[in-house]
Parts: structure tokens; C-alpha cells; sequence
């Protein structure tokens, strides 16, 4: 078996993947952590326009530090910016948009993804305190719901699977998974292989991953820039 | 991104026939007209048509149902100072109506838009209004279940507008346009004015621009019961 | 019998009557026609905070003829006029209020009231067209909903009746009556009159009544400025 | 009718142990932090509170709940940058837990707010968070049956009010004021400015005064995440 700590791609590369099948003019919705990233890669001439679901459409990137206004925060708390077009509005008209299907594209992150699109990122079910925030919303309704994920935990176990075994956050409900080793399909319960990394053979890649990758089509090189590495 | 249109007529030329159209106002306050003139003259016929009223006069929605393009109506109210038109095509069963209280109505078409398949009300609990839908008791009270509306297209009037779809309203003009503006798969709003991106204070916006889809200028709109007081009918 | 026609109060006085119960502060919703009079009526000092369900709270009284602004209408469609306080909602956040229970007084006409406190005031089911309007949501709501109505119909049948035959617009919702010649409280599924004009003795009182009219105490005087008659 | 009250120890007086208080903010942004410190001046005991967080350092929520004075939390998300108070009085047992995810939360509260004792959404389906929950399928899909949520009081903030209780927000520390000040039995408000009856154009009201019991004004409130960074801790 390869060793994938050489040749697996970074965050800053698997959130540039994602960003590049953002379309224009698409409303997207960033999870809070490393889905976040995504909104760095936007591809120029493709405008998306951002959703946070604590009330703000629209807004621009992180202020400077010791500009941060903290009445201006996005799901993450984290400080952001005005720009021409922001628009506010409370939870429950946020959560209409978000619930009513206006969102094109949720990212988030993932414990696991079960072949069927199940997705569980919530609970770890070990305990702990729980804390879902927005994700059972999002994964629920928006109209395409992507994953950006490690392949593998950092044990080194798949994170797609036949069947999620962690507390559940949404039924049926992933679309497509960006990796670090691949991008994958959910397809009418399968999971199918859409793009690969050069580096990794099909039957490592395989192995790798809990269930079945099908193919439907050419499986085409995931080959992201390389000073993101 | 640029969703502003140039003129009413490419705005609803899409509309096909069959469509459900949910059209903003309340009486003429807040009636799309030149967007429903234009529909009248784009052509589309056997339209099922949400809006709080029937018509007024001549012109507007009464002039659509005039026309012979509403095969089905859903309202609260189809009475105004002059409902001869809508009458006439009751009474000879060329339309069909379909009668909502009004916060029924707004409630529905809110759930349409945010994704709330059905929920329970108080509202026309124990009327003919209610009959043969489920009811639930809650603590001890007894509600109807009501399901969500959705619509093909949204036709609404906004005062200022900007490229993005942002939009803001005047004064009791805004009554069934917001809701309704997220209701429908298409949004298309008429406003009195266009601004540049940034136009409207993030704090002002009403609807916010991920509700839609085509906006159209038209300056000095017709004032629905300006109209009819004038005794304009159309086409 | 004597005859009520020369004795029985005015819309005016009915009104009247209505508006000495509003408490200060109180947020009101008057029904379309005869019971928008009422707003003429609220006594010095006792301030009504006025709804009109088409989204607008807190609104002055009917501009000068000719300068009506018809963006600026109440349910009635009848032009209405800003003042300090005035503000401006959507439909479904208008009937929030109503449905919520933050209203809490509806006063509105009827056809019928029946001992239960079930309202007919929409359809008298003899064909024409149905229009149903805010009614059935603001009965079922408003904390008081009082009636305003002549005591009998056009043909001298009672309106205060044992069940309603008409259409309901909402089962056992009235909790009081001002008509023509009594007011009268629901309770308990009876009609316990409160007051009556001194000009009508209470036999003719309550053969004019579809139901028996109980009392609880007293049965005051009911007393209208005769400049409104 | 003049809503406003001096202080902020003069609007919660009346709270009662065993309450059940909806708080607003989404961690310290719009959380009326002036508000809740009074709330723990006063002393009410076993209260139930709905906020979408569960605390922050040792001020605001994360000082009531410090103090033991909350029973039971609603919430969305018990995570923030320091959450030690809440995970202590968890962990011991001193607390109880409702998770709810945050827009059936926002749509539970508005519900409370607008007499809609239950609706549908596809939130939580299949998933612990809906156990026990009735499930329809309304046109192939599944739905959860969520309840209204209401409260007793509401402790909220705004930017400007009136006398009247109409209230505008700042920002996106808008989020759940604007509800919970629907869904509470009183509502209090703190603005960081009260200005004259007609001060806020009728256009731009978020919250109209319907919806408010008593506003106290709290010129240059404190940020919660200030505090927090300043390392406070009340009282």
C-alpha cells in the first residue's frame, strides 16, 4: 500500500476543487471550519454569493485584525466584512432560504458518508457534548450538498462507508465528495469515482474506501495547483 | 451577476401555459400591473392564479381573468369596488375558485417558501372552509392542517431594486410580495427604481436577493385603483 | 311590541359603546365597514393601537379627500395615513400577530351569534360569492372578539340566535355583543346580558333574542351620547 | 403608552423562578448581555432558557448558568471558545440538555410567535435528534412533526426603539431577537438607543412594537466577545 501522508492533497487543494464546480451566481453555504476555506478558491469571472446562517447574505471576506466589528459575524463567529448587495435578516428567514431550497450548494465537513449519501457529522456518539448548529438543516435541503473531507480518519479508517455507524446528521442526502485522494459521486446508492489523484493506484484508493467505488465514465485526473500543497 | 431585465415583456416571457402564478398585492396596493399587462400580452392561457383578490375594473388581474387566461383562482376576497368581470366568469363556470382565509393564505405561501410541507392553525377550525382536512388536537385545542403553496412564477412589485434582487417596498404595498417572492420558482419583480449594487442599506433590505430571480424597471407604475377611477381597461 | 325602530341606537352609538371598553394601550383590529367607526370613538386619554391586517400598525385616521395615497390603504382598501409609531410588515408577519394571540381586541359585524359563541359574519350560504377576507383568522385569535350589529335582522329576525344556520366563521370565539339595543356577554355557552336601553322592556328584549338571555348581577343602563343618534 | 422602563434591573423584576426565558444573540453578537446581568442581580432560580448557544467565558449566559440558576438549556450548538462553564454544570449533572437543531429552533420559536402549535420539516429525519417524533410523508417525502416553542419572557437587543416598542437591530446581531420577541408572554428589550416616537422610519421597523412589553436603553452595550476577551467574569 502507498503511503497517502506524501501524496494526498491539502486542504487549501481539496477546498479549491470544490470551488471550481461552484457556478455563477450560485448561493452557497460554507460549513464552519474547513469548509470555509472554499471561499478563497472562487474561480475568476464566477461569482458566488455567500449565505450565513445567522442572518447575512452576501458579505465579503474577514477583516483585518482589530477591524473585526463582532455584531458582523458569520456561523463560525468569525469576523466578516459589509460589501455592496449584503443584506440581513433573522434566524427564521434565514432558515426559510436554507429549508426552502433557495441555497444551490451546502459544503461541509464529514465523519462519514455512507454509499446511500447518508452523511454523519455531527456526534462522534462517544459521549461528549452534543452540538449540531445548522448542518441537520443544511444537508436536508439545499439543492446540491458537498462534502470536503480527509479520504481516510487520522487512524486511517475509511470516512466512506457501505453504512455510517456514527449518529446520523441527514438521510440520503450527499451529493458529491471532494477528498483528499478523490472526488466520488453519490449515485442512486453507489458511490461512483469521478476524478482520482495520479498518484494513488485504483486498488489502493479502493481500499482505502468502505464501500464500492463504481465507475460510470472516465475517471479523470484530480490534479489541483500545486503551491497549495 | 446581473438578474436585471430590460423590459416586462422578456421578463415574463417564459411563462408557459398551465403555469401557477402567484401575483403580489393587496386590492391594487402592491399589484405587478404593467408585469400582468405584459403577461396579458405574452399570451399564456390556462394559468391558475394566487393572489389575496379577484380583479378590480378592468385592468390588472381583472383584465387577465377578462381575457380568458385564469382557469383557477385562489384568494381570500374576490370582492372590490367593481368585480364584474370575475363575477361574470364565476357565474358562467368559466373559473374556478378556491377560497383561503387570508392569514391562511399569507401562511401558506410563507411554507411554500420555506420548505414547511404543512402545518396547524386555528384559522376556519369547525367551518365549511376546513372540511376534509385533517385536524389535530394540541393541548388541548383542535387545529386544521394546512399544506404549503408553491408557484411556477411570482410576479411582484418592489419599490427599489438592485442587480443582485435585493429589494425593498412602499409602505402597505409590501403585503403578500415577500412572502410570495420566495414562494415561487421564478421571481420576477417590477420596481420603481433601480440602484447600484450597495443602493440599499443591508438593513433595509426587505427581500433578499436569493428570492429573485429577474427584476425589471418600470418607473412610475399604474396605480391599479388610479385606473379604475380613470376607467382604464386593457388591453 | 313595541317598536324598536324609534328606539334602538344608531351604528354610530353601537360604535360608540364599543370603543368605551377598549383599554389603553390595547392593539385593535377593526373588521371592514361598521366597525371601522369605532375608531372615532376611543375615549381621551385611552390610547388604541390600530392593526389592519394588510400590514400596517399604528395608523392615523383617513387623509383629506384628494390626498390619498393608495399604497397607504387599510383592509378595507379605504386610504389611511402615517403618524408616529406607524410601521410596516409582510402578510405572513401581519397574520403572526393575529394567529400568535397578540391582538387583543377584534371587533367585528355579524350575521349571526350563537349562546356558544360560534360567529356567522362570512357567507349566508345562499350562493353568491364566497369571501372569507381575515375573517377566520382574526375570531379564532384576538384575545376579546366583540361583535357590533343591530340586534335583529333587516326582516326583524333575531341575530342572536341558539345555533348559528349560516356558514360559521369560527366556533365559539364572541365574547361580547353591542347591538342595537343590549350588550351581551358569552360565557359558559349563555348569552348573560350586561346591559339594555332603558327604552326597552326586557320581555320584548328577549323576545326579540333567538336564545335565552341570562343575567349575572345587574343589568345596567345602556346609555349613548344622543348627538350620535 | 410609553414602554420604556429606567433601568435594566427595573424590566426583569417580575421574572419568576421556574421561568422559561428565550435569550437572543448567536454567541455574544445581539446577546443582551446588560439584560442578563440584571436577570442575575435578581436572583430567579430554575429557569429554562432557549438561546442558540450555551455560554461564553463567564459572562452573559455563561455567568446565569455559572451562578446555578438554570435548570434546563434549549439549543442548537453548546460550543463556543470557552464553553468550560456550561460543560462543568453538564458533565455534574446540574444541567439539563435539549438539542435542537438551529433552523427547527428559529422555526419553533417563530411558530410559538404566530399561534402554530406543530409543523413539518425535513430537518432531523432519520436521525437521533427526531426519535419519538411523529413522521408524514407529504408528496413521496418525509417530514418531522416539530412543536411550537414559547416562553415566558424574551430577553432581547436592539439598536434603536421607541416608546412604542418598535425596534431595529445591528447587523447580524439581528438573528434571533426578532422571534423570540414574537414567541415570549413579555418581551423585553434593551436598545442601545431609545429615540422619539417616529424616529424610525415605519419602512425600516424590524420588530413592531406589538411584539415588546418593556425596552430600557443601554447606551454602549457591552460585546460579549469584548468581555470575553478581556477575560471578564460576573459578577
Amino acid at each position: 500500500m502507498i503511503d497517502i501522508s506524501q501524496i494526498k492533497l491539502s486542504n487549501a487543494q481539496i477546498a479549491w476543487r470544490a470551488a471550481q464546480d461552484i457556478e455563477d451566481g450560485a448561493y452557497v453555504n460554507l460549513g464552519i471550519g474547513f469548509p470555509e476555506m472554499v471561499a478563497q478558491f472562487q474561480p475568476e469571472g464566477k461569482q458566488a454569493i455567500f449565505h450565513t446562517e445567522n442572518g447575512v447574505l452576501d458579505f465579503g471576506k474577514a477583516p483585518e485584525p482589530g477591524n473585526e466589528d463582532w455584531d458582523l459575524i458569520n456561523a463560525g463567529k468569525k469576523a466578516i466584512t459589509l460589501k455592496p448587495g449584503t443584506s440581513f435578516f433573522h434566524h427564521a428567514d434565514s432558515f426559510a432560504m436554507v429549508r426552502g431550497g433557495h441555497l444551490d450548494v451546502a459544503i461541509l465537513g464529514a465523519y462519514q458518508i455512507a454509499q446511500n449519501g447518508d452523511l454523519a457529522n455531527w456526534s462522534t456518539g462517544k459521549g461528549g457534548i452534543p452540538a449540531v448548529g445548522g448542518a441537520m438543516d443544511l444537508v436536508q435541503s439545499a439543492r446540491r450538498i458537498a462534502v470536503v473531507t480527509d479520504h481516510v480518519t487520522k487512524k486511517g479508517d475509511p470516512k466512506l462507508v457501505e453504512s455510517c455507524t456514527m449518529p446520523l446528521t441527514g438521510v440520503g442526502c450527499v451529493t458529491r465528495i471532494y477528498t483528499s485522494l478523490a472526488v466520488v459521486d453519490v449515485a442512486e446508492g453507489r458511490f461512483v469515482l469521478r476524478e482520482k489523484i495520479p498518484a494513488i493506484p485504483m486498488d489502493d484508493l479502493q481500499s482505502l474506501t468502505g464501500a464500492q467505488l463504481h465507475t460510470d465514465g472516465a475517471v479523470n485526473d484530480l490534479v489541483c495547483p500545486a503551491e497549495l500543497a | 451577476m446581473d438578474k436585471t431585465i430590460q423590459t416586462a415583456a422578456e421578463a415574463v416571457a417564459q411563462i408557459p401555459d398551465g403555469a401557477t402564478v402567484m401575483i403580489g398585492g393587496f386590492g391594487g396596493s402592491g399589484a405587478p400591473v404593467e408585469l400582468i399587462h405584459a403577461l396579458i400580452d405574452q399570451g399564456a392561457r390556462h394559468l391558475t392564479v394566487v393572489n389575496n383578490n379577484a380583479g378590480n375594473g378592468h385592468v390588472g388581474l381583472a383584465a387577465l381573468i377578462e381575457q380568458g387566461r385564469v382557469d383557477r383562482l385562489i384568494c381570500s376576497f374576490p370582492r372590490s369596488a367593481d368585480p364584474s368581470v370575475f363575477v361574470e366568469a364565476y357565474k358562467a363556470g368559466r373559473i374556478a375558485l378556491e377560497i383561503v382565509p387570508q392569514g391562511t393564505l399569507a401562511e401558506r405561501i410563507r411554507a411554500g417558501g420555506a420548505g414547511i410541507p404543512a402545518f396547524y392553525t386555528p384559522t376556519a377550525y369547525g367551518t365549511e372552509v376546513a372540511e376534509g382536512k385533517p385536524v389535530e388536537i394540541f393541548e388541548g385545542r383542535a387545529y386544521v392542517q394546512e399544506r404549503w403553496l408553491k408557484a411556477d412564477v411570482a410576479l411582484i412589485k418592489g419599490e427599489l431594486g438592485d442587480s443582485h434582487g435585493n429589494l425593498t417596498y412602499r409602505m402597505a404595498a409590501r403585503n403578500f410580495n415577500p412572502v410570495m417572492a420566495m414562494a415561487a420558482t421564478t421571481t420576477i419583480a417590477q420596481v420603481s427604481r433601480l440602484v447600484p449594487l450597495g443602493g440599499i442599506d443591508p438593513e433595509h433590505v426587505i427581500t433578499p436577493g436569493i428570492f429573485v430571480n429577474r427584476l425589471v424597471e418600470i418607473a412610475n407604475p399604474a396605480q391599479e385603483e388610479e385606473l379604475n377611477r380613470a376607467e382604464a381597461v386593457y388591453p
